[in-house]
């Protein structure tokens, strides 16, 4: 292939953990939506550009899904959902922004080491597309881990969809890909119904207003 | 491939497919369970005549081998047993009024549907396909576990459904980066999914990809096998779902996840370079024993405590597998298809007890023999069972796994032993309390279907004393498979 | 011919024993006497008690078993068959072979044994208070007594008496330190056996102090007799046990004639003799000690006895 | 030639047949008749069959491999000389005690709850002493341990027994753990489960010293070795006194047995110094043990702790064989191995028959609590005389068993100094010290057992009601007493049946006995030492008799009964007597203090006042206090710090699986 669909793709891929590492820093829920919409704008960006270099059709589909889907309807629809329950508006942390920043800057890393690891045969679009997906998996992780409210964890848990969906849009030729992608949409769906039906305030693991937090499994 | 066996191994899918179908169409919900036992048996039927009808070339799609038929036999046995005992289990939660009709309908559909999705988790030959399958038994069992949309089970249900989400992600990306280690080597496309394709290949595939993707997938199915820490899931939806849910569950589920990940350790066995899978998989076997054996102890809830044991055995089990060699997995595999039977027996006898008694707390369970002596001794047999003492199935792969694994590395059994040894003490204390003593809670006689419970522990009783050649043959073989 | 003789011998002895033992208490306690100055009763006095009990009417408790009645006969035949054992004038007699040291130990342990039950069988505190100070101190005394069984047995290779007496007899003894220790265990051990001084005192009768006195104190007329003679045999036990093994000189060896026996029988006389004296002054020596000093006592026997043995071991070694 | 063992077989065949059929006929009025019966038949049948065996054939070997157990194993069963010695020793208990419950076990509260397993536990233990692989091995051993398990919880109504089951259970699969470990070594990586493997395979010398650890462990555990004993005076009293009999006179020599055939058998040559931890642990074992039972005042539990104590002498005897034939001295170890086989069979005779008595003493008056009882000599006149009897033997005193088996030890004892070792030099007279004074407390300890309990004054009303125990139980106890005799005067044929096995094991054996004049036993030479049981015995009998018929014939008749000397005081209370604690007094005054850091306290009242003054007495179980108690609170500081997971929100779970993921990453990335 020629260097700049290369350089193109590797930009795509770039911005998506520069995104996420924007969402790390972020304070307010609508702006944490808002950043996601974009993470989601750019994959949808990075997705068509893979399909039209390795003219692989069906994965424009997956590209629609990402920006109609993740880009538009989820985050209306979390919107209507922090309205509706009056959820308040800042995100409460479990870990500071900084020790957050940091430890993304040292997962970015990680999976860059872990990822030069493979022999360049590999082909090395696949090589950067792989590193670049795993930091921005490791990052929604982190996202779900350091954030409390049950917004902030769902938009970690599609950010971390959206690095799956790069690293199979970028494995050439991958089967099923368009399938997953679906799949993984409902998935969320659900997710987000969860929330909106269980009427998930703030924390994400109880599902209920009358009991925010006494019982985790077995009564004391 | 010849047109007789290909039969067998689609009726396995179609059967389980098509009774939801009728299910979910079905009018009359008196006759869901009659149709769920029904289809559930002609399924076993079917997985039984794998034996005898020649086995279809690995195709696309779809793969029979010596490695899965054993899965696929277990699934479908312990499955058509639990669909009878969830019949009369059932038909008692309608009386008792927890669940409704509608419920009934919607439960035996679920039911199928996850058979359907374990049995194609077994007979997938491409990883993705397989992926699919296992998320969707998850998705289905996830349901069940909120079916009696109470708080906890819906708290439950809840928490199942995030971590196995998160899971169903890290093994996604796993089984992508195999795909990645593949593509090179066998060239893009399906191919690169087919698992007979890959493990021919897999000596020329990149190590170190291979050994990221094995991490992930580790821990991804990991999740759903219940190793600590990743089995924050797996007490609560046992304890909270109904009691066939969680027989099926802690017996069929958990190996679904496990075959999964034996499949990937072949897969980076057959490669040199890469991360031997052994001593990842010997340490979150460990921990998980160690951990499970502790928190045994504490439990209040008879079914939770069951939980717990279920780690510990798939911690053992996946110690078993990490050690490798034919004795250990042998007894791995001994150990598997011996807890499957035992815990779905004793999950059985614990629905009834739990209905009897109209309670699971510990506390209020005593003295079983004196009021329910078939429900007792079932409990009695089937803990002594779990806990690894003769006659019983349990012991004899406990005592090749100590064993060999004492001979070959001292200092991994002290560990083991120690684990067997402390779970052993919780479980006859908790024993001790529920089968002995003054009877305690309601001592209405119980209308129990014993016939499912009784004839998993008589098979686990047979195989602790004798083990069929052609079994032993075959399972030797199996070992030796797995390298 | 030759057996009749041996077996004669056998018997001489045995009876020897049994004629002796009251005997040998007169004797003792007629030197006691005299060292405080006092007449003293005849040496002949203990037959006469003997006889007098013998004559007198038996009473019994009012639950006492059908044990009680049998124990005096049984304490009796095992003293008399352990005191039989011992060589006297002669070793390697008809039966000397039977003479096991441990044996003997085990005799006298299990006429213990039945006088501690019958002790406790009228069901009065003074008889439990005598078998379980018994006991106890025989849990001591017995342990002493088998190291010292050891230590000699090292020596002479053998437990059986007359063996050993014969081996000591011989020159190549030599003069050890452990066989020293030997000793005196031998006779502290003695001492707490027969209930003497200062272990127990065999004249008192305040029940506190008494140990031996007390588990018999319901025996009456023939049957205290037999546990009286029993208790005189045993003195006599141990100190023809204590002559032969460290006094072995005029032993008569086996298969001896006439001339031979009858020196061995003058030497015995005189051994008993000098052993009784020596007895005598060291009882009026010393006070009679608090029950629980008697451990300390026996545990310093304890401690000799087991010294001894593995001193012996050691210079076995060297 | 494997008809012999074919045949034996069926005898466990048999027994677990009757086990099932106990199952379904448990709830019939005969049933108690039906099971014990079929249980004696079988066993005397077994027995039969063993004579044939020895009485033709005693050194062959005769085995057979099943295709049972482990498939490429196979399940081996063998019969040699230990194996027919250890089936005699086994099958004769299981008889007589089958003998004894088919009166005894009338009076069973729960009999569906002890005769299922009754036939199962005999079965189990027959098993054990066959088979030839590991596999077979533990799974008959752990069989045992869990048929014993369910006899223990016959009774489970009561808290004690509960808990006394469950420690009883725990232990019991600690002890198969450490046998399991043991044949691992054995068996090497390869697997090779078969004995006859494993006695031509010579294991390292770290292995052999850890094999030896591991049994010390496991065997030990079964036997009831200190500190591993704690378990035994609560299980064995708990079960019914049938069982309880099968239980301490039998099943530890099963364990014995065990410890036999892994150390002496499989194992091969032993180290030098491979003698002196079982000396030591067998020497502590019986001081510890009798001391434990002088205190105890509950019958049940002090024959139990009696049996730790001959479980230590027997474990002593084996350590010296394991030193003399470490030490190429075959002769003495043959004699050291006698003697503890001896009284291996001595124990299991006279521990059946005083748990036999125990059981009567139960029956007639439903106590166990010797404090309550007293004066039942009156009551049950033939029980209290075959318990005396029983008592004589266990206390080692001439002529009777025990004393023979113990004179053997001592005897081998003697024969130390030839031992090229310094540390065994100065261990084993030490060693016999301990033995001799566990002799010495073994008799202080049954002159109170029979003291208070049958002799003395009535404690308690529950003995004015007692009457005497039925026909079989009788019998079954006479059985036992003759034995106990037998064995005492005639120890030259014991001896003699022994040397086949000393043979096959140690390579040598003792001179033959039963050709000695007067039928005395000659351990090494006459002239050394010898002991004529018969001989005392008949010396005992003639002299005893001669001096009652004098006595008769010259002395006064007249007898009068009249009230006991009360020291001024008429008719003191029966509480006035001794008791059980008042007697071990003296004794615990002399050794409480380092054995269970015993402590008196006198509580006086006020001066003036009239309250009675208190004599307060507290023991420890030293064992207990300092091996177990800091594992169960390890344990459960671990739960408690643990359980907090159980309790964590889903985000935390999600942080553990990131790091963990995290972290296996990083290893991946740190992998060279």
């Amino acid at each position: 292939m020629n260097g700049l669909t290369f350089d193109i793709a590797h930009l795509l891929a770039g911005s998506l953990v520069l995104i996420s590492f924007m969402m790390l820093y972020q304070d307010r829920l609508f702006a944490l939506i808002n950043v996601f919409a974009l993470h989601a704008v750019v994959l949808a960006l990075s997705v068509a550009w893979q399909a039209y270099i390795q003219d692989a059709h069906h994965l424009y589909i997956t590209a629609a899904i990402a920006l109609v889907f993740k880009a538009i309807i989820i985050p209306v629809g979390l919107h209507r959902i922090i309205q509706r329950l009056g959820i308040h508006r800042d995100i409460e942390t479990a870990v500071g922004i900084g020790p957050t920043m940091l430890a993304g800057i040292g997962l970015v890393t990680l999976s860059m080491v872990l990822m030069l690891r493979v022999t360049p045969e590999a082909d090395p679009l696949a090589r950067e597309d792989l590193a670049f997906a795993l930091s921005i998996i490791l990052l929604g992780l982190l996202v779900m881990v350091t954030r409390r409210n049950a917004v902030s964890q769902v938009v970690g848990f599609m950010s971390l969809e959206n690095g799956l969906v790069l690293a199979a849009t970028g494995a050439k030729g991958m089967p099923l890909v368009v399938e997953i992608s679906v799949a993984f949409s409902i998935l969320i769906a659900f997710i987000v119904i969860g929330v909106f039906l269980f009427r998930i305030r703030e924390r994400f693991d109880s599902v209920d207003v009358g009991a925010l937090d006494d019982y985790r499994g077995e009564r004391r | 491939m010849s047109a007789v066996s290909f039969d067998a191994v689609a009726a396995i899918l179609f059967i389980p497919a098509g009774a939801a179908a009728i299910l979910v169409a079905l009018p009359n919900y008196r006759m869901t369970a009659v149709v769920n036992v029904i289809a559930s048996l002609l399924t076993l039927l079917a997985a039984l005549s794998l034996f005898v009808t020649a086995r279809p070339a690995p195709g696309q799609y779809l793969l029979v081998d010596d490695l899965n038929i054993v899965f696929i036999v277990l699934n479908t046995f312990v499955g058509f047993t639990t669909s009878v005992f969830s019949a009369s289990y059932i038909a008692h939660e309608l009386e008792t009024g927890r669940l409704t009709a509608p419920n009934l309908r919607f439960y035996h559909a679920m039911y199928q549907i996850m058979m359907f999705g374990m049995n194609l988790a077994f007979v997938s030959n491409n990883i993705g396909l397989m992926w699919v399958a296992v998320e969707l038994a998850t998705l289905t069992t996830v349901l069940m576990v909120g079916i009696y949309r109470t708080h906890e089970a819906l708290e439950a249900a809840w928490k199942y459904f995030i971590l196995g989400s998160v899971g169903i992600a890290l093994a996604l990306f796993g089984t992508i980066l195999v795909y990645m280690a593949a593509q090179p080597v066998v060239g893009a496309g399906n191919n690169a999914m087919i698992w007979s394709v890959l493990i021919d290949k897999a000596a020329r595939f990149d190590p170190a990809l291979l050994s990221v993707a094995f991490i992930f997938l580790l821990l991804g199915y990991g999740t759903k096998v219940g190793l600590a820490p990743l089995h924050a899931w797996l007490p609560d939806a046992h304890a909270e779902g109904p009691t066939p849910i969680s027989a099926v569950l802690s017996g069929l589920l958990l190996n679904v996840a496990l075959y999964a990940v034996l499949r990937f350790k072949l897969l980076l066995a057959a490669n040199p370079q890469a991360i031997g899978p052994g001593p990842l998989m010997v340490t979150m076997g460990l921990t998980s024993l160690l951990f499970a054996a502790f928190m045994l102890y504490r439990r209040r809830d008879i079914k939770r405590l069951f939980a717990y044991s279920s780690i510990e055995h798939m911690g053992i089990i996946v110690f078993a597998f990490g050690m490798g060699g034919p004795l250990a997995n042998f007894a791995g595999l001994q150990h598997m298809v011996m807890h499957s039977l035992t815990k779905s027996a004793i999950f059985f006898a614990v629905g009834h007890i739990a209905q009897v008694k109209g309670t699971q707390k510990i506390s209020e369970i005593r003295g079983l023999t004196e009021s329910h002596p078939g429900l007792g001794w079932a409990l009695v047999i089937g803990v002594v069972a779990i806990a690894g003492l003769p006659p019983l199935g349990i012991f004899m792969s406990e005592f090749l796994v100590v064993s060999s694994t004492f001979a070959r590395h001292p200092w991994l059994a002290i560990p083991l032993v120690f684990g067997l040894l402390i779970a052993f003490g919780a479980l006859l204390l908790r024993l001790t309390g529920l089968a002995f003593g003054e009877p305690r809670g309601g001592m209405a006689p119980v209308q129990a279907s014993y016939v499912p419970m009784y004839s998993h522990l008589a098979l686990v009783f047979a195989a602790g004393i004798y083990l069929p050649a052609p079994l032993v043959a075959w399972f030797q073989h199996v070992a030796g498979i797995l390298g | 011919m030759a057996v009749i003789f041996e077996l004669a011998v056998q018997g001489a002895q045995m009876l020897s024993v049994l004629l002796l033992a009251p005997l040998l208490i007169g004797f003792v306690r007629k030197v006691k006497a005299r060292l405080v100055r006092r007449q003293g009763p005849a040496l002949i006095q203990p037959y006469r008690d003997l006889i007098r009990l013998m004559r007198k009417e038996v009473v019994l408790a009012d639950n006492a078993s059908w044990l009680f009645r049998v124990t005096p006969y049984l304490i009796f035949a095992a003293t008399w068959v352990a005191a039989a054992l011992v060589p006297t004038f002669a070793t390697g007699l008809e039966f000397s072979w039977a003479a096991d040291l441990i044996v003997i130990v085990a005799l006298l342990g299990s006429a213990r044994f039945f006088q501690a039950l019958a002790g406790m069988d009228v069901g009065t505190s003074f008889g439990g208070i005598g078998a379980s100070r018994e006991v106890m101190i025989a849990s001591l005394a017995e342990p002493a007594m088998l190291l010292i069984v050891f230590s000699l047995a090292l020596v002479a290779g053998a437990t059986q008496l007359s063996t050993v007496a014969a081996f000591m007899g011989s020159p190549q003894v030599g003069l050890r330190v452990s066989l020293g220790m030997s000793l005196i265990a031998l006779v502290m051990v003695a001492i707490a056996e027969n209930a003497r001084v200062p272990v127990d005192n065999p004249a008192t009768h305040l029940e506190l102090t008494m140990v031996h006195e007390a588990m018999i104190l319901e025996y009456s007329g023939r049957h205290l007799a037999m546990i009286e003679l029993a208790s005189f045999l045993k003195l006599v036990l141990y100190v023809s046990l204590i002559s032969c093994v460290f006094l072995p000189w005029g032993l008569a060896g086996a298969g001896a004639g006439p001339k031979a026996l009858a020196i061995g029988a003058a030497a015995y006389l005189i051994k008993l003799a000098v052993l009784a004296i020596l007895l005598a002054v060291f009882e009026t020596a010393v006070a009679k000690m608090r029950v629980f000093r008697v451990p300390d006592f026996l545990g310093a026997a304890l401690m000799l006895a087991l010294l001894g043995t593995l001193l012996l071991f050691v210079s076995r070694s060297l | 030639m494997n008809s012999t063992v074919a045949l034996l077989l069926c005898g466990p065949a048999a027994l677990l047949g009757t086990a099932i059929l106990a199952v379904a006929a448990s709830r019939l009025v005969y049933a108690t008749r039906l099971i014990y019966g079929a249980a004696l038949v079988i066993s005397a049948a077994l027995l039969v069959t063993i004579a044939g065996h020895l009485a033709g054939s005693p050194g062959e070997v005769s085995a057979i491999t099943l295709p049972l157990g482990l498939p490429w194993t196979g399940a081996r069963f063998r019969l040699d000389g230990l194996s027919a010695f250890f089936l005699v020793v086994v099958n004769l208990g299981g008889a007589v005690t089958s003998l004894y419950a088919l009166g005894y076990g009338r009076h069973e509260s729960a009999p569906h709850r002890v005769l299922p397993f009754y036939p199962a536990f005999l079965a189990g233990m027959n098993l054990v002493v066959l088979a030839d692989d590991a596999f077979s091995f533990l799974l008959s051993w752990e069989f045992m341990s869990l048929a014993s398990w369910a006899l223990v919880m016959a009774h489970h109504s009561d808290a004690a027994n509960r808990r006394a089951g469950t420690i009883y259970l725990v232990m019991a699969s600690f002890g198969t753990l450490a046998l399991l470990l043991a044949f691992g070594l054995l068996a090497g990586p390869t697997g090779s489960y078969a004995f006859d493997t494993m006695r031509v395979a010579h294991p390292g010398r770290f292995a052999a010293g850890a094999v030896l650890g591991l049994m010390l462990l496991g065997a030990g555990s079964k036997a009831g070795l200190v500190p591993l004993h704690a378990w035994l005076p609560l299980a064995h009293p708990a079960a019914p006194s049938h069982v309880s009999a099968l239980m301490s006179g039998i099943m530890t020599k099963v364990a014995v047995y065990g410890f036999i055939r892994v150390v002496f058998d499989l194992l091969g040559e032993p180290a030098w110094w491979s003698g002196i931890a079982v000396l030591l642990i067998g020497g502590v074992t019986a001081v510890l043990g009798i001391l434990h039972a002088l205190m105890e005042k509950d019958l049940k539990r002090l024959l139990a702790y009696s049996t730790i104590e001959n479980i230590g002498v027997i474990f002593a005897s084996l350590g010296l064989a394991l030193a003399f034939k470490a030490n190429a001295m075959p002769s003495v170890a043959a004699l050291a191995f006698t003697a503890a086989l001896f009284h291996v069979l001595n124990h299991s005779f006279f521990k059946s028959l005083l748990f036999f008595g125990a059981g009567a003493v139960l029956t007639a008056t439903g106590e166990r609590d010797m404090e309550k009882l007293g004066g039942l000599i009156h009551r049950l006149p033939v029980t209290s005389f075959v318990f005396l009897l029983g008592c004589v033997s266990i206390s080692a005193l001439p002529p009777f068993n025990g004393f023979a088996s113990e004179w053997l030890a001592f005897q081998a004892i003697l024969q130390s100094p030839e031992l090229p070792h310094w540390g065994l030099k100065v261990i084993v007279p030490a060693v016999g010290g301990m033995l001799a004074l566990a002799a010495a407390l073994a008799v202080a300890c049954f002159v109170k057992a029979f003291g208070i309990t049958f002799l003395g004054r009535v404690r308690s009303p529950v003995v004015e009601r007692a009457h005497e125990v039925d026909r079989w139980s009788l019998a079954a106890m006479a059985v036992l007493a003759a034995f106990c005799l037998l064995a005492g005067i005639l120890p030259g044929f014991v001896i003699d049946g022994l040397s086949p096995v000393t043979l096959s094991l140690i390579g040598d054996r003792m001179p033959v006995q039963t050709a000695q004049p007067w039928l005395s036993i000659v351990p090494i030479a006459e002239s050394r030492s010898s002991y004529n049981g018969l001989l005392v015995f008949v010396f005992i009998t003639i002299s005893a008799s001669l001096a009652a018929f004098v006595i008769h014939r010259f002395a006064s008749h007249a007898l009068r009964r009249g009230p006991a000397w009360g020291c001024g005081f008429a008719d003191a209370v029966p509480a006035a007597q001794y008791t059980a604690v008042s007697f071990a007094q003296p004794i615990r005054r002399v050794f409480g203090g380092f054995a269970f850091r015993a402590r008196e306290t006198v509580e006086m009242p006020a001066p003036g006042s009239l309250e009675p003054a208190r004599l307060k007495v507290d023991m420890h179980d030293v064992a207990w206090e300092i091996f177990y108690q800091p594992i169960t609170g390890a344990i459960d500081f671990a739960t408690e710090r643990l359980n907090h997971l159980q309790f964590l929100t889903i985000r935390r779970y999600l942080t553990l699986v990131f790091l963990y993921l995290v972290i296996l990453l990083l290893v991946l990335a740190l992998w060279p």
